[in-house]
């Protein structure tokens, strides 16, 4: 075992704290502040992107070739420790981190070339289409059916949970192309060159935060070109399993972690205990802190020795455990949050939260993300396959079920 | 021993169940959350009807003598239902304190009972006032009266009353049990400032700033409210503790329901075991929290409720409505997450009743600092041979 | 709802308050503050037994044509109430809660008169020989036989988690006598007059805790009169069932919680805190045994109710949930107990957990009793079916299963 | 960054595993404990020969000159075994002291390096004393040397030991970190009183009362020990952590067996929803402290583990490994109950881990202990515009 300091390194940190520090105008870093999800305000978010790219930091993980950094994982990992020091807005993942390596993967010539660019300079913003109201733990159960019809699909049915969709200019999905075969094997992976086809409509939905992050959208006879197929018809279900490799390694979200609880320690020194005091120096904050503090940093460590090419990262489980780890860290942060902010998380303040809104908060920044960061953390544990589908998974590497 | 509601309390339940379940489904209560009121004046007239704005009040005082059972009755159904009217803070706190002091204030009690009127209870100083010798506003003697300065946040309904009721100190420093007040004042009067907002859980509320406001000597209700204040906050803490354990009871009703018939890989939900096990335990703490709330709400009806039943009830209460909800919304997944279901307006409720008069950390902490018990603690001589 | 102070109640406690602090002998008292286990030690319980019996207060819930207190719910509570605040040792439950109540419903005269007498008045003590090495949660797959031959049964196989057997001078049992049938028609339940018939062995098993509580009995061509069977043939499972229905209602078992929290407590005044001062002035130990304490009260809520005839106790999930919770607060009442011990809870002290034992024991009676107690509370959440399989019962009242 | 092991520790896990797997199965540990001597020479002296009695002092010393993370290759496979051998009272604590004091003593660590004495490291004072600063055994000047007053607590292999290194404040009172000495005393002096048991999870130990025991000067190793004590304590708790982390590691594989094996309802329990749960959340849990063992040993390989990754470590160690235990208990039902399988002996030695050095409440509570953060705690204007 070996981590010596690395001087490059350091060098590497003092550049793009530099950059970090300059680079995104008020409004993204008030963007960065106001972001109680894991997507960050739109606007904000794409033009924070857009300035990424003029600098060629906006894709740190695809491959050189592409459009990526060329950093190595420990650089990948100080970008991302500076990045959330600064509380700036996290990219919208669904571009950079999905649509975009899986084409990079999968993709034709001609789709990496019609789509890559303008992923990678946040031009485009995709949305997806994976779950339905009866297809979410269950997502091979999926109806929304694709019918062949000369060089185009004729698409009927609707996808939930298509996030921001309202603000999506494009959308990648799984469809059924073929209802006789098994769930699996009658699926298709689409990509969708826009969300205003004839017959398609978008509808918000409000979640418990009060913002309508998540959409559904339905689809009524929309014709789309075939060429917007990734792999072969009915071979979706495997392109959207490869989708998980780039969830593997690589990934840090200790930092954010980090950052937020660090958020919650200095606010509890600015909020009296009941008991007398200030909350940072009463006893049961700074257990209950100390045991969360601790649980995060040996999150840290798995993200680290994966990073590092440990053996831990090639476990099968990986994926589901990095999974399961970083969502229920997220909410206990999202409680210790809530608990710092007590009663005075109770306001509802939608206006104050929108980014250049000239509205006065009633109390701190924590006293006013605490609720809407703790009620959309609700939904890590149910995304992207929930926690008890996760544990089902880790299981299966250990004793095989029936 | 006996736990169950009396017939006339079973009658009074039935009426109030009858009415939400026809008048009060969940889109009708977002339409009046929507309105920003924090309440609909035809439910309001409908609760004055019913007799549950006079229900806790003294017959001398115009009300039904009805005893904190009563109320537990009706305050459960409130939470089932996720009325956001202002029956705990018009009612249970600020007019309970106008009953409790003998104010006649002009009949304003009579008419809060009569539903014309409204009153708030301006207590809360910020971050959850969990203990009332915490209070700082100053009351100072002024020419014939008082003069305020100060600032009360999270007043419930403070927009719409027509008159405050106000905790503050005339006298000793924050930490003091004694030298509380408790003064009726007209928002509409100077120096007094309302910025209203609307709660998470869908209430209208206000922060309440008092600057140099002048108040006549007939504002003062009581000048040691110390335990008009204990006796107001208890019976408002048993009140919401029961709407929580109503909201309970929705949330497992619905959460099983929900797990019966959401199918996913071709079988209902529910027959997961990872979902059995979590309603299994959702049962289990709906259990525990209402035979909490009726055993200690007895202990109440008959004066032998302390302090420490109060701190029992109020912890449980948060803790468990706060792992029932949270587990209502893990088993509907997304669609939990929504504002357009009601299981999330649960969670929202559950928090709130968890953050007001102190949350379960604090009752917990509170139970845990027992004196010295009276038994010698070193082992005596023989006692282990 | 109704619970005013009854003066009559009040007498009656005082009644027995003054028994209870004259009848029990040293030794018994010993053997109270030396109980680890829901079974006390086997000598002094025993000796205890019989002088509740000489009192007429052996067996509080059964009923009084049969020897019963015939007491109310009420008193049975204030009864249990007093016994454990002297923290005397509880009689064995085999023979009072489980073969006594169940001779009662569904013995038959002659069974009665053979076996009631001596198991009200302590001179019998019963094992239960229910479970087997293959047959644990899934009680029904059990496979020890017995095979009719003339007036006899032969039986062949073996018994595990027979508490105190090599104690013991009889058996309960099941046994299976339709190899054919499906797996719950084919049980039969047999009650043994003794434990020594040729062919029988008993092996004690030490546990966790150092002590040989449980044993496995072998029966190698155990010849056994049918007059011993409860109910008809091949109808043993429903015989077993019907124990049930002796644990809804009138169990006390919220005041040994109780009681073991006050010890807890009083231990924590004279213990110190690596924090400064004594760990029952420490911030941190007075929020965890508040929760704590808050969730045993509810259970004596939870209790209490359903002694009081509240609707809460017919609930069908009434002997599920109880099971669940005393189980799990025993727990973690043992779990507080480890933490105020701490390091001293290490040291292992068999000897001087022996009632009459001339030893010293190396610390407080709650160093001495916190490891072993702790140790065998694992045990709780497993036996009388585990609280994985009681979840599963409380979960079949809300959805049916599959 | 790396963190695996060098081909080298490797080999040398290897060597030990088969070793280990050959000679030390479960019975040979059972006899071993029944000894009630607390190792078996045998053993000890194959320990001596695959230098891992060596393997952290210095060259100069005798020693093999190994790093903390060879030391942490080997303590992960003594804990995988249950190895009840003082390896860390002896070699990381005691001898670790005699190292880091430079103290020839009579060429003691040279014997002790050879497996000829044994030395144990009497520190604990009760209830587990997690920091040692509050070491209260006096070290008084008496004549030419020093006077010992006071007692020692569960001093692993004590009445084994050749020699007792004693932990004694020579100046000062308990809470003062400086005033700390460490003392070289023969447990068959005047006025050394053992009283030897045996500890829960197998090891022999001794409480030691030390009556007026009055030493010559050179008794004395350090008079000024503060930074010593805590070097061997980080060593120790390190090599500490990675037994327990060994310990889980069987837990978690040994359970998932039981579970892919054992049938009920004509299925492995493995295939309940509940049991496959949890087993995921045992791999968790085991996977996390793993990581954390292996960052942290290496941060301290390289100088750099501060006071604070030690807590992370022992915290998490402790708390991450008794919820693998009971876990692995209740899957196991009934038989892992008993004496009789090697299950309940790794709870009771993830107990005991959590137990030494400050449990894992004390370690959370230590890190949350942070100072006032650098920056400023208060919003700046233009924050929330």
């Amino acid at each position: 075992m070996d981590i010596d300091l690395d001087p490059e390194l350091e060098a590497f940190r003092s550049e793009v704290a530099a950059f970090l520090d300059t680079a995104p105008t008020a409004a993204i870093r008030e963007a960065g502040r106001k972001t109680t999800s894991v997507f960050a305000p739109f606007d904000e978010a794409m033009a924070w992107h857009k300035i990424l790219h003029r600098k060629g930091w906006a894709a740190p993980a695809w491959p050189a070739e592409y459009g990526g950094t060329g950093w190595s994982v420990a650089q990948r990992y100080v970008f991302a420790e500076e990045y959330r020091k600064r509380d700036l807005p996290p990219l919208l993942p669904n571009s950079l981190k999905m649509v975009g390596p899986l084409l990079i993967d999968l993709g034709t010539d001609a789709q990496k070339r019609k789509y890559l660019p303008g992923i990678l300079a946040g031009e485009d913003y995709w949305t997806q289409g994976y779950s339905e109201p009866n297809a979410g733990s269950d997502l091979a159960s999926l109806s929304c059916s694709a019918v062949a019809d000369g060089d185009d699909y004729i698409i009927n049915g609707s996808k939930i949970w298509t996030t921001l969709a309202y603000r999506a200019n494009r959308m990648f999905m799984l469809v059924r192309t073929d209802k006789a075969a098994k769930k699996q094997e009658g699926i298709t992976f689409l990509l969708l060159d826009r969300v205003d086809y004839p017959g398609m409509t978008i509808r918000p939905i409000i979640g418990l935060d009060g913002f309508p992050e998540q959409c559904e959208v339905f689809f009524d006879n929309v014709r789309v070109p075939q060429s917007g197929r990734v792999g072969a018809e009915n071979d979706g279900w495997s392109v959207a399993k490869h989708l998980l490799k780039h969830e593997r390694g690589g990934s840090a979200q200790s930092p954010t972690l980090r950052r937020y609880l660090e958020l919650v320690r200095e606010a509890a020194f600015a909020t009296p205990s009941p008991f007398g005091g200030v909350l940072a120096h009463d006893a049961v904050f700074q257990r209950d802190i100390g045991a969360l503090e601790a649980d995060i940093e040996s999150y840290q460590h798995f993200e680290k020795l994966s990073i590092s090419g440990h053996a831990i990262g090639r476990d099968a489980a990986f994926p589901s455990m990095n999974k399961i780890m970083s969502s229920e860290l997220s909410q206990r942060v999202s409680v210790m949050m809530r608990r710092v902010a007590g009663l005075e998380a109770f306001s509802l303040q939608l206006d104050a939260l929108q980014v250049g809104a000239n509205v006065e908060p009633f109390g701190s920044q924590l006293d006013l993300m605490a609720m809407p960061y703790y009620l959309n953390s609700r939904a890590t544990t149910i995304y992207a396959g929930t926690n008890e589908v996760q544990r089902d998974l880790v299981a299966r590497t250990l004793v095989s079920r029936r | 021993m006996d736990f169950n509601f009396t017939d006339e309390q079973a009658m009074l339940r039935d009426n109030l169940a009858r009415y939400l379940q026809k008048t009060y489904d969940f889109d009708r209560r977002k339409a009046i959350v929507a309105s920003g009121e924090g309440y609909a004046k035809d439910v309001w007239r409908h609760f004055a009807e019913l007799g549950l704005l006079a229900l806790p009040f003294p017959e001398a005082a115009g009300g039904l003598g009805g005893s904190i059972v009563d109320v537990v009755a009706v305050a459960e159904l409130l939470g089932e239902y996720l009325v956001v009217e202002p029956y705990g803070p018009a009612v249970m706190t600020a007019a309970n304190a106008l009953a409790r002091t003998d104010a006649d204030a002009g009949g304003l009690l009579a008419q809060v009972i009569a539903g014309d009127r409204l009153v708030a209870f301006a207590h809360e100083e910020g971050k959850g006032l969990a203990d009332p010798s915490l209070v700082a506003l100053k009351a100072a003697k002024a020419d014939a009266g008082y003069r305020l300065d100060g600032e009360k946040r999270y007043v419930l309904g403070g927009a719409q009353a027509d008159r405050l009721v106000v905790t503050a100190r005339i006298a000793g420093a924050p930490g003091d049990a004694g030298g509380l007040a408790l003064l009726l004042v007209d928002p509409a009067q100077a120096g007094v400032t309302l910025r209203p907002f609307q709660t998470v859980d869908g209430r209208a509320a206000a922060h309440v700033r008092l600057d140099g406001v002048v108040l006549p000597a007939d504002a003062l209700l009581s000048a040691d409210a110390g335990a008009v204040i204990d006796a107001v906050i208890r019976d408002a803490t048993i009140a919401l503790c029961a709407e929580a354990v109503g909201a309970m009871g929705a949330l497992l009703a619905r959460t099983a329901d929900y797990a019966a018939t959401r199918k996913q890989f071709g079988v209902p939900i529910g027959s997961f075991q990872a979902v059995a096990h979590r309603l299994a335990d959702m049962k289990i703490a709906y259990t525990k929290a209402r035979a909490t709330l009726l055993y200690i709400t007895a202990q109440a009806e008959a004066g032998r409720a302390t302090p420490r039943d109060l701190s029992i009830l109020k912890g449980q209460a948060g803790q468990l409505g706060i792992a029932i909800a949270e587990a209502a919304v893990q088993t509907h997944g997304g669609v939990g997450m929504t504002d357009e279901l009601a299981i999330g307006h649960y969670l929202k409720r559950v928090l709130a009743a968890d953050a007001m008069f102190g949350t379960s950390e604090y009752h917990f902490r509170v139970l845990g600092q027992a004196a010295t018990p009276a038994k010698t603690v070193t082992p005596q001589e023989g006692d282990l041979p």
